[in-house]
């Protein structure tokens, strides 16, 4: 049923129950336990049943775009870290690619390889993350949510060797990347990739196979394929609908056309597929790691034509994008060859994965909302920007 | 008379009372939980272990709640019922209904205070408590009451039917 | 003579009651004897409280890779004392719109009717406070004022969230009682008595080295299973704790109590967990028994204890495990597997007693119980249409 | 006065508390609360009299009063269900405004 | 059947439980304050002014070019040039900041000041326990405040030191081979 039939209907029935004394409205959010940051939804209950759902938010606005577009090309980059502040890599790289088309910079051979990598670590301790964090949602007292950050521990440690932080690595730039990687860092690099799918078994042997996480997962949050591309609806999300669309492949950006890596795709699109979506797309992500690893060549890891400070893009414009681990993530900029960006906007998955919400939650029970918001994976930061 | 009976006594009929004049619902029925409890402790009192223990676990655990949850589920007509302030005609309704409560219990009181049976002897009366071991109930239950027990049964069975069949959501008809 | 000493040992704070007692008047002995037994009661649980927060932190921590708490005292044992403090001293915050008088009668009324369970427990060889005639029964009754209490938090508080955890408490609580009743039934059948003390003494001989207890009988175990699932949805612990989920209604009906007075129904909702597991332990686990006949002479109070303990780290152990349920599910399980799965092990229970001794009413037992448990718990999952599956790739 | 006269006047009194109640109050669950009441004394006087009557052994009374809870469970299950069945239609519990045959 | 993955589930958490106490790998808490891991080399927090020999005010490689107070992308740096000059490193006469403030509660570390920096003169710090309860007295770091000096630069990031100072003695050497004929010529004049 489409969501707008699914209200009406929903809408009808609450008429003829007389709103005053049965149905519930609560506020779930800004400071609600399950709300990832500060995101509200107001939803109004018919005893436990969602049957309205609005989504607020703002909270955590910044001003990105705005502060962007007043910064020079360099100084927007540690902005850009701090959209979705766990992907901190990918969000550069979407923005460096975006510079690159602008201003034509070609990309040394050796950073894109470290590009690739560094990215497909983001995917790892992204996923692992979000699949605490679902977890958590549902009630299993934060024990997924630590293993995966004991992963994610290790994965940030080799972030933090290489850029000097953790989170807000502020790492790629037009033309390349800041600094180069030693050889004990590849190696590093390398054991986390090949221990990473032991941990991927003993994370699926917790939880894959468990009754109660199948029951309160499988057929909730359905979300239609059709629904799923014309609401915008990109990475993990888009392809547990079963919509083949991953821009590693699609735009084969980067050097992706250089590895082999398999799309994983779902069928029913509800939570347990978004889940298991993103369990099968990190083993996918290992096999890109342990290609690049083994194929990283030495070289310039920048341009050396590029001038970091004071570039003047000539007057143009141009939209990079990239497959973030929440999915299409964009940057669009405008050039009228000054050292700032005209316009400059981002195109955040979270937030327009996150608009189909209440399609999602309508007719289904409270405790399935805060499910299908934690599938949905959101940072606020980008959401909010 | 004790004094664990009077207080007792005391806590059942205060409870009463309360439940029956309390405004807000929810409060009427705490007010009966505890007038429930003292009958419960009553029995106890009177050396009925048994009975003392179901009526707590039926009354209080069941009933109770089962009270509750009905108030809850119609809420909109207590918030109507609060806004409905014409009080013509209440009064002389009032009155009427304390009146025949009152008479009943005249009628009653004075029944038992004149009852010749009654007024016998204490002597006469059993002064220890009778023995009602569970095994005696559960032997009484199982041979002499099989039948009303069977019977018993059938009409929880029914009861319990009828009660969702009745709360049963009705399905919109199909048009 | 090595038996006297322990036995001495055995009936160690039964002695010393005597002993205390002596000293008073014999008008007063019985409330003076009474009164023992409930202050023992009054320190002993609580204190078992404060270490179970700390064991189940240090627990939970452990199974997910951390230390726990381990800044207070030695390996964070005074931690309890800490977190009492903090809750002392906080502030008491009531809604402006909250029913008062309910609103704080409530934790009181949870904590008193928890404690109130505790005397009819056998925690060692004549060591129950009181012998009751109807001890279950009486266990269930006290045990179903909590609901009520539940209600009172729940609806006093004035908040959406507490009417939500509080509607969820009771559904719940009454849904599971179902079960809980019915598996402690078959045990109230085998041994024919309501009364706790005399149901463990049951299960004290021993055949060889093994012991009469009930869980080591196919409708037994079963039953036991049973039991502990629904305990654990009567003590709203995960997987069952949808009445206080964290990620839904926040804290559920205790959302807007503060200070001591959430202490408190941490407190009440820990003592109900002891309990039931005492009760479980009683009915199924033979109480305070030995598991080994050779293992008689550790006092039976500390068998006791031993087991609760074990079932303690059995519940967090899952805590540290398992999602939560939802409540439609939960439901679910209550009515369509747990209400048959009891109501067989009733029956089993029966067949047990009146087949011959042998091999045979093993089989019988166990096949009366094994097919439906696998049919229904397919009918369960396959119904819903729940089960793994696989994925396409696109190359 | 006898225990038993103090028991049986406790009840008198419970029965028209209830009573007093079940007329006047409006709330059809607050009439069926006082009926509960009415029924709760009646129960007191059967346990009062297998108490203090003859043949306590026979356990008459207390049985009496152990269905009688059993009845008195099923009828309040029943009552509530219908009160909240007609709530659905009328959206009203005030026993006075259900004066209507038709649903 | 009903109950498998639970229990597998199960296996895993106690797996884990007892791991915890064996396996070192699994157990990853670092007890801070008491223990602490060694940071990355690489590690940044927050910027300071490197100066060169024993004074701070002379030794300040900062020219106060106001490059870095441009490029800082939330515009954490304030630099008031000088009147006067002062030689710098290699000798030549410079501007230098007469005052320099970073407000480090504003301070991103992004490290883009660094890049920035045409004098190898500001740097990252590793320090980052730097709460206070002074707000602004506190958190803004002055001139005097931020300066360190090159051998506590070598101490904390020495490879990236150890290029800087090869950078910069080769701008040396440079400047000084051409002032040697120049000097030469003096010489001989004199």
């Amino acid at each position: 049923m489409s969501a707008m039939v699914t209200r009406v209907v929903l809408e009808e029935e609450e008429s003829a129950r007389g709103v005053e004394g049965e149905l519930l409205e609560i506020s779930m959010g800004p400071h609600h336990p399950s709300t990832h940051g500060v995101f509200r939804m107001d939803v109004r209950l018919d005893g436990e049943r969602v049957t309205r759902l609005k989504p607020v938010f703002g909270y955590l606005h910044r001003n990105h775009e705005k502060i962007a577009e007043k910064a020079s090309y360099l100084a927007a980059i540690p902005y850009t870290d701090r959209l979705d502040y766990l992907c901190s890599m990918t969000n550069n790289w979407g923005y460096a690619l975006a510079v690159e088309k602008l201003a034509g910079i070609p990309v040394p051979e050796r950073a894109e390889y470290i590009r690739v990598i560094t990215a497909e670590l983001t995917r790892l301790q992204n996923h692992a993350s979000l699949i605490g964090f679902l977890l958590q949602d549902m009630g299993a007292s934060g024990t997924p949510l630590m293993y995966a950050f004991r992963e994610r521990e290790k994965i940030l440690d080799l972030f933090e060797s290489l850029t000097g932080a953790r989170m807000m690595c502020n790492y790629m730039r037009f033309g390349g990347v800041r600094v180069d990687c030693s050889s004990e860092w590849l190696e590093a690099a390398q054991n986390i990739a090949s221990s990473f799918p032991q941990f991927l078994d003993e994370y699926e042997q917790l939880l894959t196979g468990n009754e109660i996480l199948m029951a309160r997962t499988q057929g909730v949050g359905a979300l239609s394929a059709e629904l799923a591309v014309n609401a915008g609806i990109t990475g993990p999300m888009l392809r547990a609908s079963g919509v083949n669309y991953d821009l590693r492949k699609v735009d084969r950006y980067g050097i992706y056309d250089r590895f082999t890596f398999r799309v994983p795709l779902g069928d029913h699109g509800d939570v347990y597929d978004r889940y298991m979506i993103r369990l099968l797309e990190m083993r996918e992500s290992v096999k890109i790691l342990e290609q690049a690893l083994a194929a990283i060549p030495e070289g310039p890891i920048i341009d050396p034509k590029t001038r970091l400070r004071g570039l003047r893009p000539k007057a143009g414009e141009a939209y990079g994008r990239i497959e973030g681990p929440k999915g299409e993530l964009g940057f669009f900029l405008i050039s009228d060859g000054s050292t700032n960006p005209y316009r400059y906007k981002v195109r955040p998955p979270s937030m327009i994965n996150l608009t189909v919400l209440e399609d999602m939650c309508l007719g289904r029970n409270v405790a399935d909302v805060v499910v299908i918001l934690g599938s949905v994976d959101i940072v606020m930061g980008e959401v909010d920007r | 008379m004790s004094l664990s009976f009077l207080i007792l006594a005391l806590l059942t009929l205060g409870g009463a009372v309360a439940a029956m004049t309390l405004h807000r619902l929810v409060h009427c029925v705490l007010a009966l939980t505890v007038a429930l409890a003292g009958l419960a402790g009553l029995y106890l009192n009177l050396g009925a272990q048994f009975v003392g223990l179901a009526q707590i676990l039926v009354y209080v655990g069941a009933v109770a709640i089962l009270i509750v949850f009905a108030v809850l589920l119609t809420r909109g007509a207590e918030i109507a019922s609060q806004m409905d302030s014409s009080r013509q005609g209440r009064f002389s309704a009032l009155a009427g209904g304390v009146a025949t409560a009152a008479a009943v219990f005249a009628v009653l009181a004075w029944v038992v205070l004149h009852s010749p049976t009654l007024s016998a002897p204490a002597a006469t009366m059993t002064q220890v408590a009778p023995q009602a071991a569970m095994q005696q109930i559960g032997d009484a239950l199982m041979r002499r009451y099989v039948l009303p027990l069977e019977v018993m049964g059938l009409m929880l069975t029914a009861a319990l039917i009828g009660a969702v069949i009745l709360a049963l959501e009705e399905k919109p008809e199909a048009q | 003579m090595t038996q006297a000493p322990v036995q001495q040992l055995d009936q160690i704070f039964v002695m010393l009651k005597h002993w205390l007692v002596g000293y008073v008047p014999a008008a007063a002995q019985p409330v003076v004897s009474s009164l023992l037994s409930v202050v023992a009661i009054l320190a002993l649980f609580p204190a078992l409280f404060a270490f179970t927060t700390v064991l189940e932190r240090k627990g939970l921590g452990r199974m997910q890779n951390r230390y726990g708490p381990n800044r207070v005292g030695p390996f964070g044992l005074l931690q309890p004392l800490a977190d009492g403090i903090k809750s002392l001293t906080k502030e008491d915050v009531v809604p402006r719109t909250a029913d008062k008088a309910v609103h704080f009668m409530a934790p009181l009324l949870l904590v008193a009717a928890s404690f109130l369970a505790y005397a009819v427990l056998p925690v060692g060889r004549n060591m129950a406070a009181v012998n009751l005639d109807a001890g279950v029964l009486y266990f269930f009754a006290v045990g179903a004022v909590a609901e009520l209490a539940v209600f009172m938090a729940g609806w006093s508080s004035h908040n959406k969230y507490s009417l939500l955890g509080a509607m969820r408490a009771i559904a719940q609580m009454i849904s599971y009682e179902v079960p809980l009743i019915l598996s402690s039934l078959a045990v109230i059948m085998a041994a024919g008595s309501l009364s706790t003390v005399e149901i463990a003494g049951r299960q004290a001989g021993y055949s060889g080295i093994w012991p009469h207890w009930y869980v080591l009988t196919p409708w037994g175990l079963a039953g036991f299973l049973l039991f502990m699932i629904a305990a654990t949805a009567e003590t709203n612990r995960s997987p069952f704790d949808l009445p206080e989920g964290e990620s839904e209604i926040i804290a559920g009906y205790y959302t807007e109590y503060s200070g001591f007075k959430f202490a408190l129904f941490f407190l009440g909702e820990y003592l109900g967990m002891f309990a039931i597991s005492g009760l479980g332990i009683t009915l199924f686990l033979g109480g305070w028994s030995a598991p080994f006949s050779f293992l008689t002479w550790i006092p039976s109070w500390i068998w006791f204890f031993a087991k609760l303990l074990a079932l303690i780290a059995v519940f967090i152990w899952m805590r540290g495990t398992l999602p939560r349920l939802r409540m439609d599910q939960l439901m679910n399980f209550a009515w369509k597997f747990m209400l048959p799965m009891a109501l067989l092990v009733m029956v089993s229970a029966g067949v047990w007693r009146f087949l011959p001794h042998g091999v045979l009413r093993w089989i019988v037992c166990f096949v009366m119980i094994a097919v439906p448990y696998v049919l229904l718990g397919r009918g369960l999952l396959q119904g819903k249409k729940i089960g793994k599956r696989t994925y396409r790739f696109a190359e | 006065m006898t225990p038993l006269t103090g028991c049986l006047l406790v009840s008198s009194l419970l029965f028209a508390i209830g009573l007093g109640g079940a007329l006047t109050r409006r709330s059809a669950i607050l009439v069926l609360i006082g009926i509960e009441l009415m029924l709760n004394a009646a129960n007191l006087n059967f346990i009062a009299f297998w108490r203090y009557g003859p043949h306590s052994e026979a356990l008459t009374g207390m049985l009496f009063v152990i269905f009688s809870i059993a009845v008195a469970a099923a009828e309040a299950a029943v009552g509530l269900a219908l009160i909240i069945a007609i709530y659905r239609h009328t959206k009203t519990t005030d026993v006075q405004e259900m004066d209507e045959l038709r649903g | 059947m009903l109950g498998e993955g639970i229990v597998k589930g199960l296996a895993e958490t106690a797996r884990n439980f007892l791991g915890s106490f064996v396996d070192e790998e699994r157990l990853t808490t670092v007890e801070y304050p008491e223990e602490r891991l060694p940071q990355a080399e690489a590690a940044r927090n927050f910027p300071f002014l490197i100066y060169d020999g024993d004074d701070a005010e002379k030794g300040l490689r900062c020219v106060a070019c106001q490059i870095c107070e441009k490029e800082c992308p939330p515009r954490c740096i304030h630099i008031e040039k000088s009147k006067d000059k002062k030689p710098d490193y290699v000798g030549k006469q410079q501007f230098y900041p007469a005052v320099f403030d970073i407000d480090v509660s504003v301070c991103m570390s992004c490290q883009i000041c660094v890049e920035v920096c045409p004098f190898e003169a500001i740097r990252m710090d590793t320090q980052f326990e730097l709460s206070t309860d002074d707000r602004f007295g506190g958190l803004l770091w002055t001139k005097a405040e931020l300066a360190k000096t090159n051998e506590y630069y070598h101490s904390i990031h020495p490879t990236e030191a150890g290029e800087t100072d090869a950078r910069l003695d080769e701008e040396k050497a440079k400047v000084a081979a051409k002032a040697k004929p120049a000097e030469a010529e003096m010489q001989a004049k004199a």
